[in-house]
């Protein structure tokens, strides 16, 4: 499939930058047109994937998380939150509603049900001391006719 | 930067703009600060001025549900938005918390 | 002097990621309370470099921009566009009020100095067939006392 | 898009939103058809919506004067705010095209 437009950010695991990878998401879903449900949609599940690199997977150390995006021609996007923090020994139970490592920070362990929920397709491929990929998908509609090809 | 109101053992919290892991942690720090007066009976957090919410926003709900059932309080939700009510519907926190109408 | 935040942004030369560029630096400036002033500069400024890095430095052929910005513990914002595309011959000439090598795109031979007027320091380093570097620089008060290290 | 108006032989064009070189593009394709018209004489810009302006609105508003020259017409502009107008004045735009209180 043919990729129309793509990017990539990088940044510091501050909890500020939680807010900065939802306004780029968004600004780069912006040229197609998408409806307030599929931002919104979007922005919970990159907010989602981003806290978890920044909370678990640096907890709380210094470390760069990416974002790639890359919008296709067939108006699906897809996405990329990947570190280079501790990993996920199990992701099948990681995944599960209510699952959290983090019972004292108050995390609620919804943060990969809730991915699931707002996105077509959430992967995860983890290593520990390695770090963790979580790449989504969504499809958005209309079709990317819009936009001029460069 | 709290919004809130108290009265009558009540804490009425408005909460507004981005709800996310980083204000989850100020709301906390702020609210813990308020709800350690023991005449604080009820807690009620109003999330329809919230422009959004991710899964951060339920671990800090719970968490002051918990320390307010610890000592015999109780918690309610005055209902947000379409997404994050969806949000609240899939953490099933209406289960334990009391949805206001 | 220390880097309190960074982040880097790699996009295809495409028009619509002008705005893209745009929305970014915005998005990571927010979190120290920028003036509308300063927001409004700096967009300008980056607007003028990511554009020229698409049309002059790509002449519309399909390359990517890297837009890398650090917060430093001073209060001071640095900013660098850079592409991989065909470089400038003579970067004093280049950056003259009016002189333009794309008289017929109706490009005014203004955003060098743009880019001088609203931000406080503009370098420019540029070779030719292997690409252009443009660093800014721009002091925002009040300082970075705001900002949690993490 | 573009938000204009035609009358007594004047093209009123209201710019708005972000004038940056993707969208000159696109205003200088549209305008070109409406200005095409041999009865058109006079061009005026109305830079007060724009939100963001950077030099490629320059460019743009010197290829239209340019063009309106040529056939005897004229080019004016109504100024917008702060930023777009020390762009305006960096260009020395209005020692060419008239600028309207
Ligand atoms: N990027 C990551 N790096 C390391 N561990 C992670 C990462 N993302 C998720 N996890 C693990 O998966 C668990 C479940 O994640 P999630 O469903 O988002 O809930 P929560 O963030 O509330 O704990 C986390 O508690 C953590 O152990
Ligand atoms: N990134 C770049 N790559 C190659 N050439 C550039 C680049 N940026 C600027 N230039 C050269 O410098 C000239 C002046 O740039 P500028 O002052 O921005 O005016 P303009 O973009 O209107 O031509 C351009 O016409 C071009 O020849």
């Amino acid at each position: 499939m043919k990729t129309v437009n793509e990017m990539r950010l990088d940044f510091r695991s501050r909890p500020e930058n939680e807010a900065l990878a939802r306004m780029v998401i968004s600004a780069f879903m912006m040229p197609v047109n998408p409806t307030l449900e599929q931002l919104g949609d979007v922005k919970t599940a990159v907010s989602e994937a981003v806290t978890n690199a920044i909370v678990h997977g640096y907890r709380d150390r210094k470390g760069l998380v990416r974002m790639r995006a890359w919008l296709q021609e067939d108006g699906e996007l897809l996405i990329e939150v990947c570190d280079k923090g501790c990993g996920i020994e199990n992701v099948a139970q990681a995944r599960q509603p209510f699952f959290t490592t983090m019972e004292g920070s108050e995390r609620s362990g919804m943060g990969f049900t809730v991915m699931e929920s707002f996105m077509d397709s959430v992967d995860v491929v983890s290593q520990v001391d390695n770090g963790t990929i979580v790449r989504m998908r969504k499809r958005l509609t209309p079709a990317l006719c819009l936009m001029r090809d460069a | 930067m709290l919004n809130y109101e108290k009265r009558d053992g009540t804490v009425y919290v408005r909460l507004d703009g981005e709800l996310d892991h980083r204000r989850a942690g100020e709301i906390r720090a702020e609210l813990d600060g308020l709800i350690a007066d023991p005449s604080v009976k009820r807690l009620v957090f109003d999330l329809n001025g919230l422009e959004f919410m991710d899964s951060s926003g339920i671990g800090m709900m719970i968490g002051r549900y918990k320390l307010m059932k610890n000592r015999g309080g109780s918690v309610a939700v005055m209902p947000g938005g379409r997404r994050v009510e969806r949000i609240m519907e899939l953490s099933g926190l209406y289960e334990i918390i009391e949805k206001m109408a």
